[in-house]
């Protein structure tokens, strides 16, 4: 988390002048010192990195240099459009994913599982954003059937405004999602079967079936259980994929989202929101880490006891 | 005594992109109830994967390309996958080499062996835990009531090797096939564990298949022994006859190589070269490169079993004594 | 002892299995250390062979680490031919090449993507041979050890194990070493390729002269091969003692039970009373005699103090009950069938 | 050492030996049997060879303001009825051929994507054999480093080192080192993996015996690593480098589509595709389609034979 302080620190430190952007080329030589100082930009860096962690810590981010209204406002509207998109994708990616995987490892001579597989390794292949434009292009240009951009109408839950209490809003989010999700579908779809062959071919597997086991309990119980295991790991980490692939996403599809926000900051040099973005995305990053170390322990029983040292003779 | 299991001419084939392996070809032999049958071999004889195709677990691409294999009245090499599958564990036990490998580290050991249990036994949640209990008692782990709760990876390796025993005689088998059961475990282990399988063989009066590259394993332990050399049977016979007056050429080899316990300073006796691969299995009899004792059917002619002093062997010598008599 | 080419005094070597040691030190957390050698003694005279045996966990292979110098003893000293032996690397402090070892398992011990000639002349590095040379010496090598100098040309993968552990054999001799260590040579073959390797080691000793320090659990093997053996267990020696002795009369507890669980040809039925219990676990060594715990005649005193190593000619064994005299005669499993 | 121990009378020997030893491996006889993936060395090695030989195989030079005429705009492809032959692919909005503007703007991808793999591989396996050789608190240090840099997307790496450089750097020099940047951007994002790959390579190779055997002739430790190690763990560097080459230019693409990446001047494939992707909605498919299919046949292709020599290396698969 510090570590991406700092460089979000660094970057609102040496990322363009902040200035020239805020105010026009006309501007006097008074005008600048004199908002560089309400802005703070003259004190030591030391003190200015201090502020900028007091600061974040209370949700304080400053002012977008574009928009001139404070981060935190915009964060608050756009968050929710984001974790929507990631949260519908992620589903999306894991409900066909894992069964998807285990179908191709469990049959993986049959002509079903190679069709499958030579799909996969397409849309490993298919960037996002083409994805997405030629979702575009089939599904909102020629057959117009679905909107290309935007969430649809969304209905504010306190603070939260959600798109998927409507029937347009699912309309809305159903191409985004499919264009995020099905690359990390892919991935996960290929590491389920890879650990699902690898556990398969295990001692414990061959014992299994020598006591008779029925193949559901050992497809079932004991090889998913142990397959799973680095799923945990690796669908932690694309969490944090997702949120980056929803830049683009995000930019294909117009969704008012922080990765739209993030891509135009990053056009315009407006710094505080870059560095507002970076700190949130990471501080997610450190959560869906968290979770998945959780998890481990509840799914790993060795690791809930004390480690057992190999020893060499 | 009528067999309990009797395999004829078993041929075992693993088609590769560019041949056909035969790792096994025209295995015979048969086991009495309650009788410990000892396979032993080099690395690369075929043993384990004869043990494999007994209870139908060859790994594909590899099969059992002929002969038949019968447990009681029953042929079993045959079956579709419903039936043999309610003979493995029920009628055919089996142990593997590795118990750190052969247990299943997400389960504590109580849940694997309540598993095996129910699934070839009706018998309720705490019937099936009572007799779980009686099970590890029975391998000789202490507070098993206790333990039946813990996982593998909380037992010593001579403890999980006990608890492999446990699972693979939970529905008392009527014939147990050990692949190298000791292999893994130090000697003091290894002693402990092979006094364990005997007594258990006998309190269940079941039948053991041992398969095992280790002579004096094998000695030690079983009646009878079949020496395999290039996936065929050489040697059968009762163990004392094989170990003291070996018939086939190979079996006198592997003795004499073996170092004694205390032995004099003498060089051992070795048999030059090594074991074939399987995709260069030599014509005639498999050991004709090696054999210090061939001549002119060896490399042509392949020899059955024949009758010889104590144990039958599969060696033109036999038949020529004979017809020289 | 003036005759003794390599004498190691007393040691030890603990290896520091902490998961993060910073961490520990900072919090002041107990450190996870492993005493892999404990204390150990023993010398070997110009070509005779000294066996080290034991099971999993008994250091042996730590031991034969140390005296070729890859890893560097936490205490005591390894002297080489007078020598005390301060730098580690099989020679730089020796001589290069004065020491050389054979491993375990064949498939490991040769690079796979080089070929066996030139797996054979990185050994005579130090030497100022000629390429021609070295390849000339690397056929005549490989033909010592019953290979052909056309098996130089090609890659490991085409032999078998035993094969290959011609080639580690070769390698090992092409520095024109005085002293081999053989960690497990023959752990991973098979019986007939065993007796082939080690009867090539017993002529090589025969010609070349060479000393051996000979590391197996195959009690057997040892016995084969040894004038001397010392038996480990958890990082101590227990007993030393002439080959013959020591299956004759064996006096530690644990020696005795090592004879009797390992198996024999010639007997079916035998006593094995005293086979019980596993090694425990090294990180975690039982205090006193390490063994009390599987010893039947443990009395407290073994529970509480460490039992010293103590013997003459040549013989020494670490027991209070061998030291007190309070151990019944040896019988053998032979001689009395259960 | 080595050059002193292969004299030159073996060494075409050995060549042709190796040549043979590659004719009668698996490697080549699984490739033969399976079409698709001689499909995909194909379509490779002609993209590949289109790129180097652009100038010459190009029918326009779409980058030259002298062959360039407005009234050529919008053309669509030859085969429509508004179609001009000499514009197989039709043209974009400034009337540049789109089937030369492919083969230039491949070249830019491929360029950038071989730079930032090799960038990365060299880096990542530099770091990675260090780390897993040496060991200790190096060891500790370079690993959680590349952690911490895994947890965060590569992507997201990528478009802050390229933000960062960009700003950093006086606006006139920009257009000219666009494409360093865009390499370093993805190179830098990518080494963990390499790392991590090469220190369990070396981690697992350094403990094998005849790296201690070498140690007890007195090898040099950096001779064990390059001469023992390093060829040892390369395999499945080159391996994840294949698949990692298809990943770069899907990254390469993905920032120049955000109008982060290759500057408009000298477009590479996801710049195509930006600009085209404007038209979209007014008609003018091919300009965005066109691009958008020759980058993916590019990257399926090249994830096709990284996916096959995977399998075909890993003898547990077979």
């Amino acid at each position: 988390m510090l570590v991406v302080a700092l460089v979000a620190f660094t970057l609102s430190n040496f990322v363009g002048d902040p200035i020239s952007n805020m105010v026009g080329q006309e501007a006097t030589l008074e005008d600048r010192e004199a908002l560089r100082e309400q802005l703070g930009l003259n004190d030591p860096v030391p003190v200015q990195f201090v502020r900028f962690i007091g600061d974040a810590a209370r949700g304080d981010f400053g002012i977008s240099y574009r928009l001139q209204r404070p981060v935190q406002d915009l964060i608050a509207e756009r968050l929710p459009a984001t974790l929507e998109l990631v949260a519908v994708s992620a589903v999306f990616a894991l409900a066909f994913g894992i069964p998807l995987g285990i179908f191709t490892a469990l049959y993986r001579n049959s002509w079903v599982s190679r069709f499958i597989l030579t799909i996969s390794l397409a849309g490993v292949s298919l960037p996002t954003f083409v994805l997405g434009i030629l979702l575009i292009y089939v599904f909102s240009v020629t057959l117009q059937w679905m909107p290309s951009f935007g969430r649809g109408p969304t209905a504010d839950l306190g603070w939260w405004s959600t798109g998927l209490l409507s029937f347009d809003g699912w309309r809305a989010i159903i191409m985004p999602a499919v264009t995020l999700g099905l690359y990390q579908l892919t991935l996960i779809l290929r590491l389920v079967r890879a650990e699902m062959l690898e556990v398969l071919r295990t001692d414990y597997i061959k014992f299994a079936r020598a006591r008779g086991l029925k193949n559901r309990a050992i497809n079932f119980g004991h090889a998913l259980k142990n397959t799973l295991i680095p799923v945990i790991t690796i669908t932690g980490l694309n969490i944090g994929g997702l949120i980056a692939f929803s830049i683009v996403t995000e930019t294909v599809f117009q969704w008012p989202g922080m990765g739209l926000l993030f891509i135009q900051a990053v056009q315009f040099a407006d710094v505080p929101v870059m560095s507002a973005y970076l700190v949130l995305a990471s501080l997610i990053f450190v959560m869906v880490n968290l979770i998945v170390d959780i998890l481990y322990v509840v799914v790993d029983p060795r690791l809930r006891t004390e480690r057992r040292v190999t020893q060499r003779s | 005594m009528v067999a309990l299991l009797k395999v004829k001419n078993l041929r075992v084939e693993i088609p590769t992109r560019r041949e056909l392996l035969v790792p096994v070809d025209d295995v015979s032999f048969e086991i009495a109830p309650g009788e410990i049958l000892g396979v032993v071999g080099e690395s690369g004889a075929g043993k384990s994967l004869t043990g494999a195709a007994v209870i139908g677990l060859l790994e594909p691409p590899g099969r059992v390309g002929a002969g038949e294999i019968h447990l009681g009245n029953r042929r079993i090499d045959n079956l579709p996958y419903r039936e043999i599958r309610k003979i493995r564990g029920r009628e055919i036990g089996m142990i593997f080499q590795d118990p750190l490998t052969s247990l299943n580290p997400v389960y504590t050991i109580g849940r694997q062996l309540i598993e095996t249990l129910q699934t070839h036994q009706d018998l309720t949640q705490s019937q099936a835990k009572a007799r779980a209990i009686e099970l590890l008692q029975e391998v000789g782990i202490p507070a098993a009531a206790e333990r039946i709760n813990q996982y593998p990876h909380q037992f010593s390796g001579g403890m999980r090797q006990r608890v492999v025993i446990s699972l693979a005689l939970a529905n008392n088998p009527k014939l147990i096939i050990a692949d190298e059961p000791t292999t893994a475990l130090d000697v003091s282990v290894q002693a402990q564990i092979i006094k364990l399988l005997k007594r258990l063989a006998a309190d269940h009066g079941a039948a053991v298949m041992l398969v095992s590259h280790d002579m004096g394993v094998i000695a030690e332990t079983c009646d009878r022994v079949a020496v395999m050399y290039a996936g065929r049977i050489v040697e059968i016979g009762e163990v004392h006859n094989v170990v003291e007056r070996p018939n086939h050429p190979y079996t006198q080899g592997l003795m004499a190589a073996i170092p004694r316990l205390g032995g004099k300073d003498e060089t051992l006796a070795h048999i030059k070269g090594s074991m074939p691969r399987p995709n260069a299995i030599p014509n005639g009899c498999a050991f004709h490169p090696r054999c210090p004792h061939r001549f002119k059917p060896c490399d042509r002619d392949r020899p059955d079993l024949m009758k010889g002093q104590g144990s039958e062997a599969a060696c033109w010598l036999l038949q020529k004594e004979k017809a020289n008599v | 002892m003036s005759d003794a080419l390599l004498q190691v005094k007393n040691l030890s070597k603990t290896f520091d299995l902490t998961e993060n040691p910073w961490l520990t030190t900072a919090t002041g957390g107990k450190r996870v250390l492993l005493p892999a050698v404990d204390g150990v003694s023993f010398e070997i005279p110009k070509g005779k062979t000294f066996g080290l045996v034991g099971e999993s966990g008994s250091g042996k292979s730590t031991v034969a680490r140390m005296c070729v110098g890859l890893l560097q003893p936490s205490g005591g000293e390894i002297g080489f031919a007078g020598k005390r032996v301060t730098s580690p690397g099989g020679g730089r402090g020796i001589g290069r090449g004065r020491l050389q070892m054979i491993f375990q398992d064949p498939f490991a011990s040769v690079n796979p993507r080089w070929r066996v000639v030139d797996i054979i002349r990185e050994a005579m590095r130090a030497k100022n041979l000629s390429s021609r040379d070295q390849i000339a010496r690397a056929g005549a090598l490989l033909d010592q050890v019953g290979l052909t100098a056309a098996d130089g040309e090609k890659f490991p993968h085409e032999f078998s194990g035993g094969q290959r552990q011609r080639i580690s054999i070769a390698r090992a001799l092409a520095s024109e070493p005085e002293f081999l260590v053989c960690d497990e040579p023959t752990s991973a073959l098979d019986v007939s390729v065993q007796a082939q390797i080690l009867n090539l080691m017993k002529e090589l000793q025969n010609e070349l002269g060479l000393t051996y320090l000979f590391i197996s659990h195959d009690l057997a093997v040892v016995s084969h091969v040894s004038d001397v053996v010392g038996v480990m267990y958890l990082g101590r020696l227990v007993e030393i003692a002439p080959k013959a002795k020591l299956f004759e009369a064996p006096q530690h507890p644990y020696t005795r039970m090592l004879l009797e669980a390992i198996p024999r040809l010639d007997l079916k039925e035998r006593h094995q009373e005293s086979v019980v219990g596993e090694v425990a676990n090294p990180l975690n060594p039982p205090k006193g005699c390490h063994y009390h715990p599987r010893c039947p005649f443990a009395d407290k005193r073994c529970k509480k103090d460490d039992p010293k190593l103590r013997g003459t000619d040549g013989m020494a064994v670490a027991c209070h009950g061998v030291e007190e005299a309070r151990l019944p005669a040896w019988k053998d499993p032979t001689l009395q069938p259960a | 050492m080595s050059e002193q121990h292969l004299p030159n009378i073996t060494l075409g020997r050995r060549m042709g030996e190796a040549m043979v030893r590659f004719a009668r491996s698996d490697l080549l006889f699984s490739f033969v049997r399976q079409p698709v993936i001689v499909l995909a060395f194909i379509i490779t090695v002609v993209f590949v060879l289109a790129a180097t030989f652009a100038p010459l195989v190009a029918p326009h030079d779409p980058f030259d303001p002298a062959t360039l005429n407005l009234m050529d705009a919008f053309y669509p492809p030859a085969w429509t009825e508004e179609g001009n032959e000499s514009f197989f692919l039709g043209t974009d909005n400034q009337g540049r051929d789109i089937l030369s503007t492919i083969i230039y703007g491949s070249r830019i991808s491929l360029i950038v994507g071989f730079a930032a793999v090799v960038f990365s591989i060299v880096l990542g396996v530099l770091v990675g054999l260090l780390s897993g050789f040496v060991g200790g608190w190096i060891d500790a240090v370079l690993m959680r480093i590349a952690d911490i840099q895994l947890t965060i997307p590569g992507l997201l790496i990528a478009l802050l080192v390229d933000g960062i450089a960009r700003s950093a750097l006086p606006s006139g020099a920009r257009e000219e080192i666009a494409i360093y940047v865009v390499i370093f951007a993805i190179g830098i994002s990518a080494w963990p993996q390499y790392a991590r790959v090469a220190r369990s390579g070396a981690m697992s190779e350094k403990v094998k015996d005849y790296v201690a055997s070498a140690r007890i002739i007195g090898t040099p430790s950096w001779i064990i690593l390059l001469r023992h190690v390093l060829p040892n763990i390369l395999g499945p560097v080159l391996v994840l480098g294949t698949i990692g080459l298809a990943l770069a230019i899907t990254s390469e693409a993905t920032l120049s589509f955000l109008g982060v990446g290759v500057p408009p001047t000298t477009p590479s494939l996801g710049t195509l595709i930006r600009i085209g992707n404007d038209f979209l909605f007014s008609g003018e498919w091919w300009i965005t389609l066109f691009p958008a299919a020759a980058l993916v046949a590019l990257v399926l292709a090249v994830n096709l034979l990284g996916d096959w020599l995977r399998d075909a290396l890993n003898p547990k698969l077979r």
